[in-house]
């Protein structure tokens, strides 16, 4: 991804929901995409796949896989895309299954809208295969979403995600609404079918522990920006930009009872930015170049990218 | 689970038909005196030739509703009688039995509301899910407008207004009636053609207003359904548009369509009723637009009856259908 | 309150439409009082059946009624037999409404299973059962009450059903536990989201009670003396005018209904745009 | 001394009437008494399902439980008059969990902070109002001018909780009931509302009891613990013992379950976990039985009772079996 910049129009005019974002992803990596809410991390994730819905539109940028960009494919081209090259995992606490059809049918559907010529035996072959693969009943095909468990529905979910095995997968907080017995099994499928099929996988999410245990690579967002990307280890390790330093510095953690480090000051409003660095109003460090010129994204070191002017 | 979903129906049905019966026997007493017997007393003094039959019916309805009798004795025998679907003889066409004159109205009142009702319905429903399509065409969205300000008229409103322009200027159709004046009823080609061309002037006027609504409502459906999660994933799937469109958003906005049906029978019967009124059209309406306009209570607590419980059962066969399109339904108590 | 009101009809065009319509329904309602002798809405009081001309500028019927003066008449009698039955529906509706909403229990399901199962049963019929019971010469207050007695149940049901989904709302919870009472919650909390919604309920039952007596005027059952627009449209009905030609007979009685209806309607669809509007997310 | 508010072999069951279908056990024999003299803050801790709601709202007296009794001031919540209901609202406060449900649209989210001081006239005057009004804004971080005048809609979820934590503490309350305070709000000001809530406990002397799914959060700010598995007590105790040395099989592997946000990685293993499967009907015994990877034959029989393994920690569980078990409270 290069530079992508998404728009949102609203009557009071036009909102940057993601700026100049860039990032590269190598083959079988795992790259994390932290931030919090109005962050823009699910906006770019949804640009990838090119799913940005009026208000919404792609400024610009560009988004190469292998060696095609994205932006140049006509609808339909990018409509082959989807799911066969590049598979969307939803959140887990939005109803992303039809609630009218079987699970198979919706196994099924997709396969035939990729012009997958299978007889009707080998189809149900198929989806008691994807079924197993993610630790599912066989029995699941004919049952209705409402009769699944969340973690249940989460799984019908990557099952339908891998059925073209994919390079990559994006997971947007897939165990968002789980509770954290359910999200440990729902995590170790998706790990477990990652390293199957050798895709590259995309988590999206706010929870940084879920982060600091999955992903080989993990950038934070703010505001729209990407404001650093380094290795994880790294990250946990010196977090470079002050945002990262404070965020996880404020994470409740089994070490340090009764200390609370908040970021104080408010989330930014997306249509009112200050200007200058997005974060300088809440950051300890700030001072007047801050206030004045956004920083560019600079190799700090070796892997390890932050946009801040203290570096 | 089911099985207690549609007995909880027919146990309203059983309910709908119960009220339409206590309807039908407490609301003329309200004003005190008995209606009935003072229309019966008047039809016996008129006297002619059929003056012996209708004294014998006084007698016979002072020996089973006399004021003497206790009331829910009255009640009791009314009941008896409606659970026979027997409703005494009709007062201003004597002998002839209420059942009959219904009998014969029915199967029009039947063939012009059934076929409106489910065209608009099917059309509406179609062009309101078009309409919320955007791979539809580009004109198709100025026919909203029109579609609004039709379905605020009232069925017999446009009623007048056709019968104007297309019968009365134009003389393309005929203006009244179910069937030519001199033609033999019988199930010939152009008596059923006869028939047809009587019946295009009222069945326009339901289905052009009605149309309008279902358009409306199916399409405030789509735009709903459009933006659920379970499209995004969909088109995040790679699927087809028009797999998106009919098998993600038809298949989910249907449901409250269906409820809505169910809901609007009542006012569609009611709107039909004025426009056979209007075209002198030979069904239920009719028939009882001449049983109000001479007093015969008999007929007209017999057609108010039949279409209650006709329309209680057409709601029951809705609620039975829903749980086919709706899973849910029998999962979860309704 | 007043500024963001404005700003919504500005944008909300449904809604000043509606109020355009009724606005000249007014007028015309209003200057005609002054301007013609209402008195020439009785029979004899105009040579029968002339069309349109400069002294009967709405031409006249076989009764001899001038109808300008029948439509100037008869259009506020309608309007009246709608706005009572309207009044009377939603006011009674509403508080059925909202105790079965908020009180729950025993009074919830009776009142639910009586407004389901009336608004599957016709409500014109059971109104013919009345009005043809009550026969003798009906005024026009009393077609507003009859229309009335089955004008609640729409209401009642929509106001159930808006206030059981506020009823679970937490803010009500909140108000509970900051020491409000009940009747105390119903006024200061919900009261104030279900005005919107009150009103377009209004506009919609005061349209359905039009709907029904002219629905019940148009088969004989109206007030017979009386000039509304329902009994004109029976006496057209009973003295065939339209075979007969008599085109101005029946063209003002529609033109007007077609305006009440238009105009009541987009009033219904402008405010059930304010009561849910789809605008009110900040980024 | 009777406890300021106490719960005592509470019962909730859910359904089960005439048409109902299959009754729900939310709750089952649940006892927790909570004085106001050493203001402790309790957190009760459990997955979706595990009843913790049902229990807040049980203690507030916004549901009757089924059987048992909720006591305040050793009074029966269903025998008390409109009086001891006043005392009680001001006394026992709560912080609900969706920031975005709470505020009447219709109103500025002044509304929420004037109503109490109007029906408990905690303030003279109007002066006197604002004066209180705003110095409870800053006790939870708020600048008034910044908060006071907006509609609901104009503020964050973070700056939303927090003025309802700063509504709480207008009546001067001597406990405050949390539901999930922290869940729907931002990570960096997840920390600034729980540090409130700390000092509040720790300078005005209010006891607090933090329900959450989220035992990070519940270990970081609370003294004692309680884990429920649906609808009853698995462990409880001294939040450093139940956490650093967890005894029932359910705490264990909770812990296990979280991610810790560090450079080491001890989470993922690669086998997939037991499929979590729909727990099967209600089993006489321990409810965990079908999970538990130590279940024993008695297990599945008979409900453990709480065994007493250490001074502040019990645990429902038969693997500590010699322990002393405390008496099952008469309900």
């Amino acid at each position: 991804m290069r530079d992508l910049v998404v728009h949102y129009d609203t009557p009071l005019g036009a909102v940057k929901a993601t700026d100049a974002v860039s990032f590269s992803l190598g083959a079988g990596e795992r790259l994390g995409i932290a931030g919090e809410s109005g962050s823009g991390k699910t906006t770019m994730a949804l640009a990838i796949l090119r799913l940005i819905r009026p208000p919404g539109r792609i400024a610009a940028g560009e988004i190469w896989l292998q060696d095609v960009d994205l932006m140049s494919l006509s609808p339909e081209a990018m409509r082959q895309v989807r799911l066969a090259r590049i598979a969307l995992i939803p959140q887990g606490s939005m109803n992303s299954l039809n609630p009218v059809t079987r699970i198979k049918e919706q196994i099924l559907d997709a396969l035939r809208d990729h012009d997958v010529r299978i007889s009707r035996r080998q189809g149900q072959e198929r989806v008691r295969e994807l079924l197993e693969s993610v630790g599912l009943r066989p029995e699941v095909a004919d049952m209705f979403p409402h009769e699944l468990s969340g973690g249940m529905k989460q799984r019908a979910c990557i099952a339908i995600a891998i059925s073209l095995r994919p390079r990559v997968i994006i997971a947007d907080e897939p165990t968002s609404a789980l509770d954290v017995v359910v999200q440990k099994q729902v995590m170790e499928t998706l790990a477990k079918v990652q390293q199957d099929l050798g895709a590259a996988v995309i988590l999206i999410g706010h929870d940084m522990g879920l982060m600091a245990q999955f992903v080989d690579r993990l950038g934070v967002m703010y505001a729209g920006k990407l404001v650093e990307i380094s290795p994880v280890r790294d990250i946990f390790i010196g977090p470079l930009h002050p945002y990262t330093r404070m965020l996880i510095a404020s994470l409740p953690s089994f070490e340090a009872k009764g200390t609370f480090h908040g970021i104080p000051g408010l989330l930014p409003l997306l249509r009112d930015l200050p200007p200058g660095c997005a974060f300088h109003p809440r950051c300890p460090h700030a001072f007047d170049r801050c206030q004045r010129d956004e920083p560019r994204p600079r190799e700090i070191q070796p892997g390890s990218w932050a946009s801040c002017h203290l570096l | 689970m089911r099985v207690d979903y549609l007995a909880r129906r027919c146990g309203v049905f059983v309910l709908i038909v119960w009220i339409a019966a206590t309807l039908n026997f407490f609301l003329p007493r309200l004003s005190g005196q008995d209606p009935v017997r003072t229309k019966l007393l008047q039809q016996a003094q008129l006297g002619g030739y059929v003056h012996s039959g209708i004294d014998a019916m006084v007698k016979d309805y002072d020996r089973r509703f006399g004021l003497d009798r206790p009331l829910w004795q009255q009640y009791l025998s009314y009941l008896r009688d409606a659970a026979r679907l027997d409703f005494n003889y009709s007062i201003a066409n004597y002998p002839r039995k209420v059942n009959e004159l219904i009998a014969e109205a029915v199967p029009w009142t039947i063939g012009l509301l059934g076929t409106t009702t489910l065209l608009s319905f099917g059309l509406g429903t179609f062009l309101g899910a078009l309409l919320a399509w955007p791979g539809a065409p580009r004109w198709m969205r100025y026919l909203m407008p029109p579609l609004w300000a039709l379905h605020a008229i009232p069925f017999f409103l446009l009623g007048l207004v056709l019968i104007y322009l297309l019968a009365f200027q134009i003389q393309l159709l005929p203006m009244f009636g179910g069937y030519s004046a001199g033609a033999f009823p019988g199930l010939n080609v152009t008596f059923v053609w006869d028939v047809i061309r009587h019946a295009i002037l009222p069945a326009m006027s339901i289905v052009l207003v009605a149309t309008g609504g279902w358009a409306l409502a199916m399409r405030g459906m789509m735009v709903t359904t459009q933006g659920e999660d379970y499209v995004t994933f969909a088109e995040a799937k790679g699927l087809r548009s028009l797999t998106i469109f009919v098998r993600y958003c038809l298949r989910n906005a249907i449901l409250p369509q269906t409820t809505a049906l169910a809901l609007a029978l009542g006012n569609i019967l009611s709107g039909a009723v004025l426009v056979e009124v209007i075209f002198g059209y030979p069904g239920i309406g009719t028939v009882l637009f001449h049983a109000i306009r001479e007093n015969d209570h008999f007929l007209i607590q017999g057609i108010v009856f039949t279409v209650i419980v006709a329309l209680g059962l057409a709601t029951l066969i809705l609620d039975a259908i829903y749980p086919l399109l709706d899973p849910r339904i029998n999962y979860r108590r309704t | 309150m007043a500024h963001a009101a404005w700003r919504y009809v500005r944008r909300n065009l449904s809604l000043v439409v509606g109020i355009v319509l009724l606005g000249l329904l007014a007028l015309f309602v209003g200057i005609g009082h002054l301007v013609v002798d209402t008195g020439k809405s009785r029979p004899l009081s105009a040579p029968a059946i002339r069309p349109p001309s400069a002294d009967h500028p709405f031409g006249t019927d076989r009764q001899g009624r001038d109808l300008l003066a029948t439509m100037v008449a008869g259009t506020p009698l309608t309007l009246r037999i709608g706005f009572i039955a309207g009044f009377l529906g939603v006011g009674i509706g509403s508080i059925l409404g909202f105790v079965s909403a908020y009180y729950r229990g025993a009074v919830d399901s009776v009142i639910r299973g009586i407004v389901d199962i009336g608004l599957t049963v016709p409500g014109l019929l059971v109104l013919i059962i009345i009005a043809v019971s009550l026969r003798k010469g009906l005024t026009v207050d009393q077609m507003a009450l009859i229309v009335a007695s089955l004008a609640w149940l729409n209401p009642a049901r929509t106001v159930r059903a808006q206030v059981l989904s506020m009823r679970e709302r937490g803010y009500v919870e909140v108000a509970r536990l900051s020491g409000m009472s009940g009747p105390e919650i119903i006024v200061k909390e919900l009261m104030p989201n279900l005005l919107p919604y009150l009103a377009a309920t209004l506009v919609n039952a005061v349209s359905a009670a039009i709907l029904a007596s002219i629905g019940l005027e148009v088969l004989g059952l109206g007030p017979i003396d009386s000039p509304t627009l329902g009994m004109t449209l029976y006496w057209v009905n009973f003295n065939a005018a339209l075979i007969n030609g008599w085109w101005w007979w029946w063209l003002a009685p529609i033109v007007i209904i077609l305006v009440v209806f238009l105009g009541l309607f987009f009033l219904t669809v402008g405010l059930d745009e304010i009561a849910n509007p789809r605008l009110r997310r900040a980024i | 001394m009777t406890p300021l508010l106490e719960a005592r072999g509470v019962t909730k069951i859910f359904g089960g009437g005439l048409f109902e279908r299959a009754s729900v056990l939310a709750l089952e024999n649940f006892s927790l008494p909570i004085e106001a003299e050493r203001p402790l803050i309790t957190a009760v801790v459990g997955e979706s399902g595990s009843g913790k709601t049902t229990l807040a709202r049980l203690l507030l007296g916004l549901t009757a439980p089924t059987g048992g009794h909720v006591l305040y001031q050793g009074r029966d919540l269903r025998s008390m008059s409109r009086a001891d209901w006043r005392a009680f609202r001001r006394d026992v406060q709560v912080i609900f969990q969706d920031p975005y449900e709470v505020y009447n649209p219709f109103y500025r989210v002044d509304h929420v902070l004037t109503t109490p001081v109007a029906k408990f006239h905690l303030a003279p005057s109007r002066a006197g109002e604002r004066a209180l009004i705003e110095d409870v804004l800053r006790a939870v971080g708020l600048r008034p001018e910044e908060t006071l005048g907006r509609f609901p809609h104009q503020l964050s979820g973070g700056q939303r909780q927090r003025v309802m934590v700063a509504r709480a503490l207008l009546l001067k309350p001597r406990l405050i009931l949390a539901d999930e305070p922290v869940s729907m709000v931002d990570a960096s000001l997840r920390a600034t509302i729980l540090g409130s809530l700390r000092s509040i406990n720790a300078e005005r002397g209010i006891s607090i009891v933090y329900i959450t799914h989220d035992l990070a959060t519940a270990y970081q700010i609370s003294d004692r613990i309680i884990v429920l598995y649906r609808g009853a007590v698995a462990e409880a105790g001294d939040v450093e013992l139940v956490v650093k040395q967890p005894r029932h099989p359910y705490t264990q592997l909770l812990l296990s379950s979280i991610p810790r946000a560090s450079a080491e990685r001890t989470w993922l293993t690669d086998r997939i976990g037991a499929s979590a499967g729909r727990p099967d009907g209600e089993s006489a015994g321990c409810r965990f039985a079908a999970r538990c990877p130590s279940a024993m034959s008695r297990c599945r029989e008979v409900r453990p009772p709480l065994f007493q393994t250490d001074r502040h920690r019990v645990v429902a569980c038969y693997l500590h079996a010699d322990a002393p078990a405390q008496p099952i409270e008469a309900p």
